[in-house]
């Protein structure tokens, strides 16, 4: 036996690194793959083998899926979940039922790969420059002298002013749509100054067809209060985990993630114990420690505990029967900076599980206005993250890139969310 | 021992003369910052096959620090810091290579035909302890006097670039001067 | 190993040093013509203490000096670089052509 | 010693030491993130590092391919070259050279060398972003870093390591010297970019310095930034926790022990700790760490006098 056949018998029991590309409705299975001790979800396709392509897409065309395909090293495939294949990788490998066909799926190719990398799926795109060499000048380099032409077909750098009263280079990237230090989907172009924000622009939005979960539902007939707040306190949860994992807490998140998955009322312990271990973790110390990208005023109507992390008292509870029944208080912060918007959900979260276990069979909603996890939630307006999508360049300009990240994650968004929440029939089944 | 350090010796000697050249030669600006560090290591090195432990330590350790920040700012204010283009930003360029070889070349002379006292460090010695009472012993005047002057660079940087400068606290958006005298 | 040869050496460092100070346009660049030389400096400093001052602890001394010089000519050269650049937008000497504010 | 045993040894302890690192870490995230599963603790780092193995490299864009190349490299021998400078146990060390303190420290600081041509390698935005983080974290901690380091060597009167430990025999520098340890370890989390200080790589640059390397690249940065840990745990075993020294227990094995719970304390911190903004940590490092650093100098001078 070879070397090669030794680690390749031994690369079998590697948990499978997975980069995934999430279009609408898959999120949260998506997520949940943490879970499992087989799969590894990985922040940049360079450290993966498999490409994982699950939910549905605007229309039918992926952005940057052929690009972030190819960034993936040999030996790599492409696993597309519950969806189409599509032409730009013709050779992914198509599966549809539950968590356990997937895994089995990642976890047989991946030996495939380990044992036969020339079954690797081969590149899509031509590995050419993206601009054309120009043969210009004694080097080739498209000008004369230091600062002359565009080297490499790319123009130098521009200068900008800077807040220091300096002018240095300004450097333009889009970051995103997958990669793993922003919400799946989102795509930001920016303009940096060293890891200074300077310019933001929102790249185009992946909304696909309406959402089917309960709180849309909620918008045609009534629901029972229980169910819609363990549901929402799920969804903070597993914000939670995204976003512990963004701040260096990985393992932390997942512990936020298990219990979403096994939420009752009756864990009320757990989760405070989880809430305590996060705020004992220093995060409000150090990680969320600056001021800044507030969202209070009319600016934040509608948008739930966003909203309310500024102060806004904005809740569609307050005016349903049942839950003035349950004596239901909205929870409020004033700040409504990064820090506020934690404090508001992990409050929210406690809250949402007591009022779930004293609910009983009560129901509220029904007549096209919800209060979902992320605000609020008409037949016809935009969903919120539409909203804050577009407060996010004038939130992020002037941040350091880590902050700029810190508070992308604090706003809870989901790139994916419909621009109008149209609500059919398909939900009510 | 000896032909280990003799061979050691040239090795680190034609290093720290090549990559100090490789400084003026290479195009990137990063990797002019490196080479330089790389000379330095290699002069470190030297150093220490001359039993002057710390002091070649001491190089190695300040200059890591030294040529990271040199790099940065070669980034921050250069146009061309990546090497894209070649870095031909040179004046009076002959006269230059003239100066370097002419200063090479007396030095060298005075190295090589002036009689020095031959009397190394005699053996048992440690050095780094005998640099140590030195300094806070005899020579603890000069010591310190380096120490002040070390202090006094740091207010007078600190005063040319902190942010409340002479153009008020730059988080509040300085405002530079006009520039019409730069143009003749 | 012998002390002709260490102030061939730090004679080469200095010569190279010399090069790069007069030759480069950029500040930073010369700054860094200006290190070579002093490493040459404390190469030749080490080697006479180590031949020619029988272990007499003040040549080293002088290497410490020399060191604390090199740290001095960076942070002032540093500040110095950002001040004009703040203050005149110049990055290489050329732009330079009075010494006054 | 003889050279060829010096590299077996080094080599031994760098994979050994490393493995372990990797199967606390394991261990560790499985408890924190109330898992279940410590068997694979033990299999895990070895099938990833075969699987590692297994996958072709990657490259950018043009990218300065010496510099990416040297950059795991450089930072692999700097762990093995801070590690000769400490002995294991009475007798076994590398280089236990007069001014080993001082070699230690200077290997350190080379590490943000490392890290910068690492970032700076790959010309790509996120992994740029990581060497610049990782210069101002090391120009931050790397003087508080020095001073709590080279005051260990005032009341052994020597820059020796070895004979930094034997200076110990009595009571442990940690107590002799309180404020050291605290702000050594914080220092070395900085210098391992490990834990709350892991910015350079961090999770909102998507692997920072990291982001753009597969395969055996890979490999070698994670072996490289674990012998680092290692190696800073190490040392901070031998200045302030009196290295072999100890009753009872044979002592290499003191050594393990004690090298081993500094490099768990600092993974620990790893998943428990929330990643610092940058700011906090330039602030930390030049308005705390650098003036309670020089009270330790003062104060330890002043009780050695």
């Amino acid at each position: 036996m070879g070397v090669r056949e030794a680690l390749a018998g031994l690369a079998r029991w590697s948990p499978v690194p997975v980069f995934p590309i999430v279009g609408g409705g898959a999120r949260d299975l998506v997520r949940d793959l943490r879970l499992r001790p087989e799969v590894e979800l990985v922040a940049t396709p360079r450290h993966a083998t498999l490409l994982l392509v699950a939910g549905r897409f605007p229309s039918g065309a992926i952005p940057g899926l052929a690009v972030v395909h190819d960034q993936i090293p040999v030996p790599r495939a492409t696993v597309r979940w519950n969806g189409e294949v599509s032409d730009e990788i013709s050779s992914a490998r198509l599966v549809g039922g539950d968590e356990e066909d997937l895994i089995a799926t990642l976890v047989a190719l991946h030996r495939e790969m380990m044992a036969d990398p020339s079954r690797s799926g081969p590149p899509i795109l031509p590995d050419v420059d993206a601009v054309e060499w120009r043969g210009v000048g004694p080097y080739g380099h498209g000008g004369k002298g230091m600062t002359g032409g565009t080297p490499y077909g790319r123009p130098l750098a521009e200068r900008a002013g800077d807040r220091d009263g300096i002018e240095l280079d300004q450097l333009p990237v889009t970051i995103g749509p997958w990669v793993g230090a922003l919400p799946w989907g989102l795509e930001l172009a920016v303009k940096l100054q060293g890891d200074l924000v300077q310019e933001v622009e929102v790249g185009p939005r992946l909304s696909t067809d309406p959402p089917t979960d309960v709180f849309s539902m909620a918008t045609r007939k009534p629901m029972t209060v229980a169910v819609l707040e363990l549901e929402r306190a799920r969804h903070h949860l597993r914000w939670l985990a995204d976003a512990l994992s963004i701040q260096g807490l990985s393992a932390l998140g997942l512990r936020a993630l298990r219990l979403g998955k096994i939420l009752t009322p009756h864990h009320q312990r757990e989760v405070r114990r989880l809430l305590a271990m996060v705020r004992r973790s220093g995060i409000f110390g150090l990680a969320l420690n600056r001021a800044g990208g507030e969202v209070t005023g009319s600016q934040a109507k509608g948008l739930g505990p966003v909203a309310r992390a500024g102060g806004v008292d904005d809740d569609a509870r307050r005016d349903e029967p049942a839950y003035r029944e349950l004596g239901f208080q909205t929870i409020l912060h004033q700040k409504g900076d990064a820090a506020a918007r934690w404090r508001q959900r992990m409050a929210e979260v406690t809250q949402s599980l007591d009022l779930s276990d004293r609910a009983g069979d009560r129901t509220a909603f029904g007549a096209g206005l919800v209060e979902g996890p992320r605000g609020r939630i008409t037949a016809n307006g935009p969903s919120p993250s539409v909203v804050v999508l577009d407060l996010l360049p004038q939130l992020l300009s002037g941040l350091e890139w880590g902050d700029a990240v810190s508070l992308v994650w604090s706003l809870d968004i989901d790139p994916t969310e419909s621009v109008e929440t149209h609500v059919d029939n398909r939900g009510a089944s | 021992m000896n032909l280990i350090s003799d061979i050691l010796f040239w090795v680190f000697s034609v290093a720290a003369v090549v990559t100090g050249l490789l400084v003026f030669i290479t195009d990137s600006m990063v990797r002019a910052a490196y080479w330089l560090m790389a000379s330095f290591v290699a002069v470190g090195g030297i150093l220490m096959i001359l039993d002057a432990q710390f002091l070649g330590l001491i190089l190695i350790l300040m200059m890591a620090g030294e040529m990271t920040i040199m790099a940065i700012f070669m980034v921050m204010f250069m146009m061309n810091p990546a090497g894209l283009n070649p870095m031909t930003m040179v004046h009076q360029h002959r006269t230059s290579i003239v100066a370097g070889a002419g200063a090479f070349v007396a030095l060298a002379a005075v190295g090589l035909l002036a009689e020095f006292p031959d009397r190394p460090v005699p053996p048992g010695v440690d050095p780094t302890v005998d640099l140590g009472v030195e300094l806070l012993g005899e020579s603890m005047l000069i010591f310190e006097s380096a120490g002040v002057a070390l202090l006094a660079v740091m207010i007078g940087a600190v005063a040319l670039v902190s942010k409340r400068g002479r153009y008020g606290i730059a988080e509040e958006g300085s405002e530079e001067p006009s520039l019409e005298m730069s143009e003749e | 190993m012998s002390l002709e040869a260490l102030l061939v050496v730090s004679a080469a460092l200095f010569g190279v040093g010399v090069y790069g100070a007069l030759s480069q346009q950029s500040f930073v660049m010369i700054m860094m013509g200006l290190e070579l030389m002093l490493n040459g400096a404390i190469l030749a400093v080490v080697a006479f203490w180590w031949g020619s001052t029988g272990g007499n602890p003040e040549g080293q001394l002088l290497a410490v000096v020399v060191l604390a010089v090199m740290a001095i000519e960076a942070a002032i050269g540093f500040a110095l670089v950002a001040n004009v650049y703040r203050v005149r937008k110049a990055d290489i000497s050329e732009k330079l052509r009075r010494l006054r504010h | 010693m003889n050279p060829l045993v010096a590299v077996v040894l080094i080599g031994v302890v760098m994979v050994v030491s490393v493995y372990l690192v990797a199967v606390i870490d394991t261990a560790v995230e499985t408890r924190v993130s109330g898992g279940r599963g410590y068997a694979r603790a033990w299999l895990a780092p070895i099938s990833r590092a075969a699987r590692l193995a297994l996958q072709r490299r990657t490259v950018t864009e043009r990218p300065d391919a010496e510099a990416w190349v040297l950059g795991p490299a450089l930072l692999g021998g700097l762990a093995a070259v801070a590690l000769t400078s400490i002995p294991f146990a009475p007798g076994v060390d590398v280089a236990d050279i007069p001014a080993g303190i001082v070699l230690f420290g200077a290997a350190l600081l080379q590490v943000m060398v490392a890290v910068v041509l690492h970032g700076w390698g790959a010309n790509s935005v996120f992994p740029l972003l990581g060497a610049f983080r990782m210069a101002a974290v090391g120009l931050s901690m790397g003087i508080p870093f020095s001073l709590v380091l080279i005051t260990t060597a005032i009341p052994a009167e020597s820059l020796s390591v070895g004979a930094i430990i034997a200076s110990q025999e009595g009571v442990w520098n940690v107590l002799r010297q309180p404020i050291g340890l605290p702000v050594y370890l914080i220092t070395a989390l900085g210098f391992s970019f490990w834990g709350p200080l892991q910015l350079p790589d961090g999770a909102d640059l998507a692997g920072g310095t990291s982001a753009e390397i597969s395969g055996t690249a890979l490999l070698v940065w994670r072996i490289a930034r674990a012998s680092i840990l290692v190696s800073l745990a190490a040392m901070g075993a031998a200045a302030f926790l009196g290295g072999y020294l100890g009753p009872w227990l044979p002592g290499w094995l003191w050594m393990i022990v004690k090298t081993m719970g500094l490099a768990a304390l600092m993974i620990w911190s790893g998943h428990r700790i929330a990643r610092a903004r940058m700011e906090s940590v330039v602030l930390l490092g030049w308005t705390v760490l650098l003036p309670v650093a020089l009270v330790d100098v003062f104060v330890s001078g002043a009780l050695t006098l």
